[in-house]
């Protein structure tokens, strides 16, 4: 075993962090901000593209693609120096299309998107869930209909986030409704700007947006199917399994954050720090913190030697994001009142971000499969045990 | 040993949900976070009308005769719909200061007017260090030609704006434990009031005091032995709000349970599935031990027995389970819970905000524990 | 609501507390401690029957049955002080079978056996669990077949504790294969020292006996049929509704007994118990000891109101149960090496009774019904979530 | 990043695994728990001849080299399999103090003694307040005449009544962290060393020294500077004992997923009810945890890593989770995990006795925010 990056990974996650720190300026935070996404306005573009343009968003691709040809650990490693600096994260087209693209896309499909995809020119947003579908992804009513040399698609997404700043829909859409669950669904890239598409903001108690998409007779072109027709759930399952990993590290960039409050806030005459319940609750949130990033790297380790993560990548995002709901409630009682200081209000602690991690960390324990369905894969596809 | 409510008691509850459910919708609760009152005069002429001020107070001050276990009702209810405004802060911690502590002259003054809606108290005591102990309270008192000049600042003060009086803990003396409580109208020379913005849409404001004049017959108890009266007012303030806590925590159920029996996944309502089965048969058991305990410390408030370990054992224990609860309500009813439109958010922020008042579980362990060593 | 016991439960409970500080001879401790049950041999039986002639054994059943005619308040209050007083509590005649054969006995069963329950001169052991069925008690193998007044009696019995002191077993056999299931079953009293009957005792974990009971071909008089036939699993499931609840004051007597050593221990300079950390975990547990107050005299306030404990005893048990299972783990943090020392060794602490409690709490979660089976209960009966 | 065992490693842990599945069964483990001597000569003998002794000591004291990853692989087996006796206070205790602190002629004199088998060792360091630091060591040793006396009582000493030399830890000056380590022979005059009777079965002892004579040359390092060594070796021992413990969980592993697919209830496979596949998922959670945190532990040992931090985070860690972890065992597998004969019982009591040692999970926890605050 070798828990270690090479040198040359170090050298290039140093080159991320300068990278970084030099190019997020205060325009780009306040673009972020306002959007909720680092990508959709002008300033997002221009930094993502920059960043890209290092192969730093698929480095672990092929060079003919806009990739490295880098390791699986340097793309995770990446992930998490981009969460830790609070550039949001979820790259639907690098980390979730792309590898489904480059594993079940023709070759004219990957020529097409997987270049543009690499460089940071277009952003895709998942279109996977529906009112009706929460966890059970077989459950869609949204309808493709084939006609020539292309698909007509009508019908209703919901929860569909960032559908309002991406350029593209990765639509899973039923093409056979007669078949068998699993059985009648593909998955396809819808243009966003295309005619007799609606999309409706739904706001979240975080604050920040995601949509409802309606789709009425929208024309698809037939060469935007991905792989084989029908074949979409299978597509679907294998892209959670390939690029599946959650990084913490936003969350752990707050948990810095308290560790430094707690460091030089004094109350009764001595340090927070000092109080040895708070030095437990801290300490155990270290220790949650240490023992995710071995689940985390070890995702990347399995793809960089051939192996398709499975259970284990059900593990991590279970293990990162119930740390992530410890960090942000231990946060609120470490603060105490000025917790719920908002954003901008006076006596707000650490810029009034405890509470609105606190309120944002919810979700995560809900969507990308909630913890239920990742105890299930654990159960049933780690340790084999019987579904009925 | 009787675990169930009197009739009238029954009675009380529906009338008290009736109106509330009708005059105090998920809309409502909405738009007073927004409002910078945060709450409507409206409703509050109502309640008064109906007597919910009134409960606290005896009959020779015009209040319907002392008894917080049927307040506990009403403010159940308040919890269950999110009531805002300065009801907890005016009729439970003021009127409990006033009733505690308050000489004849001023029941006689205050509490007529608390019972008939004319008077709204706040109660401030945190400081900057935002502890609840006498060490936290620096803002000080001195005394000057009969009066007492007070300078300081207090912080997260529920309702101060609209409040009419103040009632403020300051500090008049060196030594540790020597606080005292004086009646402060907020109208005064030198009362500054900044509402700040918070989570919940709470109204906590931060109270500026800068040489406020305050006459010596506004001392409330006794001169520096104001620690003891605002302990107790705070203890049984923390039974209160478990009242709305557990409130809080039926309407939770009330949104839970027809969902999961109505969502269907995988072909069956998902409370078909055994984890969610299992999370919401925690969360009855979180729902019936807060329920529980915070009556069981209510009736013993009322009898006059010691209440203090079984307020602070209450109030611990609805910390963290109200909080628990409400997590796991998030988690079976999944994205939609997520959303701002959807009720749920509502409790998720109220009970962080009540989790920290009037101390927390750890704190309040931490007393249970002083009562054991 | 009222929180109290009357004046006149409180007088009773404290002549039981004279009582049992009376009559615990070291004499009964020793054989008690030996036999793991404080029935069965003859210190036991003398003390039960002593015990029982103040009516204390069923306090709330009506005095022609041996009973005071008083309320289940009373009754669990005087569990609890046994509880408290380390006098092994569970008494399956008094407490399980016996309200059965009152709601559903024949007359002549009630003058049969109630007199004798009531006064403390036979016990029962519970004869429901075999080998293949643990938590899914209707699935029974052993065999009861009628043959002119009496009952052949064959097969298998598990996991049934006291049947090597009890005098009679409280069986549940199949005396219908062919009928559905839960349609098939009896309950029914069998001598323990019927010819037939062999029980070989099975050593558990705790240290303590249960047994597995062999019938061959046993002879079981017709008239010892409880209630009809093939009602038995109704009546099984009615007796855990009856007078199922759980006393925890054994366990919190070991946490006084915690308690008591953390005051006492010093540890670099001052007591254990100013350990703030140690101060919140047994905080925690006074906390969740009260709480179980509260539900276990809401169960007997129910019966006193005519009505029947439901899910609520099922919250009460598992509430009771993770509590107890809280209380020796944390124990055993607290006493450190010095919880490992057994009863007898050098340097035990409490008598070493702090590994002894540790070792036996974890069946509390398992036996009469696991906690998996009680939140079931609470979601199906309590919650009324749909079962599929 | 590498997560995998060379294939030297796979082999390595098969052929430890074959030995001990063999030698070392749940019969054995019982009989040695109510043996005196409490382990087998024989399997000792084995063991030593097929190296395993010899995994931390380098070649030049007859040793196979320095690997403690590998160790930990062997540690792990044994966990796995119970393994009783002295090769833990012996081979991982005893030979990291020498190996940390042993002079030359120490080393050359005692470790080809370990490595062959031929000498056993126990680390004494436990007082009557059952502490991890410096202050809580009392045994005093006093100089007279070129010799130490050493006076005082070490407790929970593993295996000290069949071992040859007893690392003793004693006080040498009234400043707080005054402490030097000496090397006593057992067979030294006035020791006197007596068996405890604990829920494991495991050998744990008393040990009395009444004014045992120890030669200068016997001090491990430094005079007074005993403490520094003492807390290295017991975070690496705490590692070592993160291996045994992650091995044991395995094996509860094993016990536990046949039986619930086994075993039916209600008409399927226990395993096939959500709660009980929830329960056994945070099984797996929690022993994948448990490995890679030992493992980056021991990693760290073997390439000269500052490793403090991460050995008080694997410490913590796996003394809850294997704790929790057999719980939630002997919870899905119910009223046969709770008998004697079944094997899992011996695992909830050595999950306990090995949380306890070289620090529990609170102590480790409070060592992490050292190295935070």
């Amino acid at each position: 075993m070798d828990f270690h990056f090479s040198n040359e990974d170090k050298k290039t996650l140093k080159e991320v962090r300068s990278f970084i720190k030099a190019e997020t300026t205060p325009e780009l935070i306040a673009e972020t901000h306002k959007l909720g996404h680092i990508y959709g306005g002008k300033e997002g573009r221009r930094f993502i593209r920059k960043f890209a343009s290092n192969g730093w968003l698929t480095p672990n691709w092929p060079e003919e693609y806009g990739g490295l040809g880098r390791s699986a650990v340097l793309n995770a490693a990446i992930r998490e120096e981009m969460a830790y600096a609070s550039v949001p994260v979820v790259f639907v087209a690098a980390h979730m299309a792309g590898p489904v693209i480059m594993h079940f896309g023709s070759d004219e499909m990957k020529k097409e998107w997987l270049l543009q995809i690499a460089r940071g020119e277009i952003e895709f947003s998942l279109g996977y869930t529906e009112p009706q579908a929460g966890s059970d992804l077989s459950a869609l009513d949204i309808r493709a209909v084939l006609k020539g040399d292309r698909f007509i698609v009508s019908g209703q997404k919901s929860f569909n986030t960032a559908s309002h700043v991406a350029d593209y829909h990765w639509l899973a859409a039923l093409t056979d409704p007669d078949a068998k669950r699993y059985h009648g669904m593909s998955l396809m890239i819808a243009d966003l700007k295309s005619p007799g598409i609606d999309i409706r903001p739904m706001t979240t108690m975080a604050g920040w947006q995601t949509n409802e998409v309606f789709y009425n007779d929208v024309e698809v072109p037939g060469k935007n199917l991905v792989g084989e027709i029908n074949h979409g759930f299978f597509y679907l399952m294998s892209a959670l399994d390939y690029e599946r990993m959650y990084p913490l590290a936003a969350y752990e960039k707050v948990f810095d954050m308290i560790v430094k409050y707690a460091k030089e806030t004094i109350t009764g005459g001595q340090p927070v720090s000092k109080n040895p319940i708070v030095r437990q609750k801290l300490a155990q949130i270290k220790i949650q913190l240490e023992a995710n990033r071995l689940l985390y790297y070890r995702l990347a380790h399995m793809v960089d030697h051939g192996q398709i993560p499975n259970y284990q990548a059900s593990m991590q995002k279970l293990f990162a994001t119930e740390t992530a709901q410890l960090i942000t409630n231990t946060g609120m009682e470490i603060l105490g009142p000025y917790s719920q200081m908002k954003e901008g209000s006076k006596h707000a602690v650490l810029s009034g971000q405890m509470e609105n991690y606190y309120r944002t960390s919810v979700v995560e324990t809900i969507y990308a499969g909630t913890s239920e369905i990742q105890r299930n894969i654990i159960a049933l596809r780690g340790l084999k045990l019987p579904s009925k | 040993m009787n675990y169930d409510f009197t009739s009238e008691q029954n009675i009380l509850k529906e009338s008290a949900h009736k109106l509330l459910a009708k005059e105090c919708t998920g809309q409502h609760v909405r738009e007073m976070a927004e409002d910078e009152q945060g709450f409507s005069l409206e409703l509050w002429e109502q309640m008064a009308e109906l007597g919910w001020m009134s409960l606290l107070i005896p009959e020779k001050y015009e209040g319907s005769g002392v008894n917080f276990f049927d307040l506990s009702i009403f403010l159940s209810e308040m919890g269950y719909h999110c009531l805002p405004g300065p009801f907890f802060s005016t009729v439970v911690s003021g009127g409990l200061a006033l009733l505690e502590a308050g000489s004849d002259a001023q029941k006689g003054k205050i509490l007529p007017d608390i019972s008939n809606g004319r008077c709204k108290i706040s109660l401030a005591w945190m400081e900057e260090e935002g502890r609840y102990s006498p060490e936290g309270i620096k803002l000080g008192a001195r005394k000057k030609n009969g009066h007492f000049i007070l300078s300081g600042k207090k912080l997260f003060v529920p309702d101060a704006h609209v409040s009419d009086i103040i009632i403020c803990a300051a500090r008049t003396s060196d030594d540790l434990k020597s606080i005292t409580l004086f009646l402060a109208e907020t109208k005064a020379k030198g009362i500054r009031i900044q509402l700040l913005d918070t989570m919940a849409g709470d109204k906590q404001c931060e109270v500026l005091f800068d040489h406020v004049e305050i006459p010596e017959e506004n001392i409330l108890g006794e001169l520096d032995r104001g620690w003891p009266i605002l302990k107790k007012v705070l203890l049984k303030s923390a039974v209160a709000k478990c009242a709305e806590m557990s409130g809080g925590a039926e309407k939770v159920m009330d949104l839970v349970i027809p969902y999961v029996k109505g969502r269907k996944q995988f072909g069956r309502p998902i409370g078909a599935f055994q984890s969610v089965q299992h999370q919401c048969a925690n969360m009855l058991t979180y729902i019936e031990t807060m329920k529980y305990l915070m009556y069981q410390a209510a009736w013993r408030i009322d009898k006059g027995f010691s209440f203090e370990k079984e307020a602070s054992i209450c109030k611990a224990w609805a910390s963290d389970s109200y909080r628990k609860l409400v997590a796991l309500g998030h988690q079976v009813i999944g994205g939609v819970g997520f959303m701002e439109e959807y009720d749920l958010q509502l409790y998720f922020k109220r009970a962080k905000a009540a989790e920290q008042l009037f101390g927390d579980a750890d704190f309040h362990r931490e007393w249970v524990a002083r009562g054991m060593f």
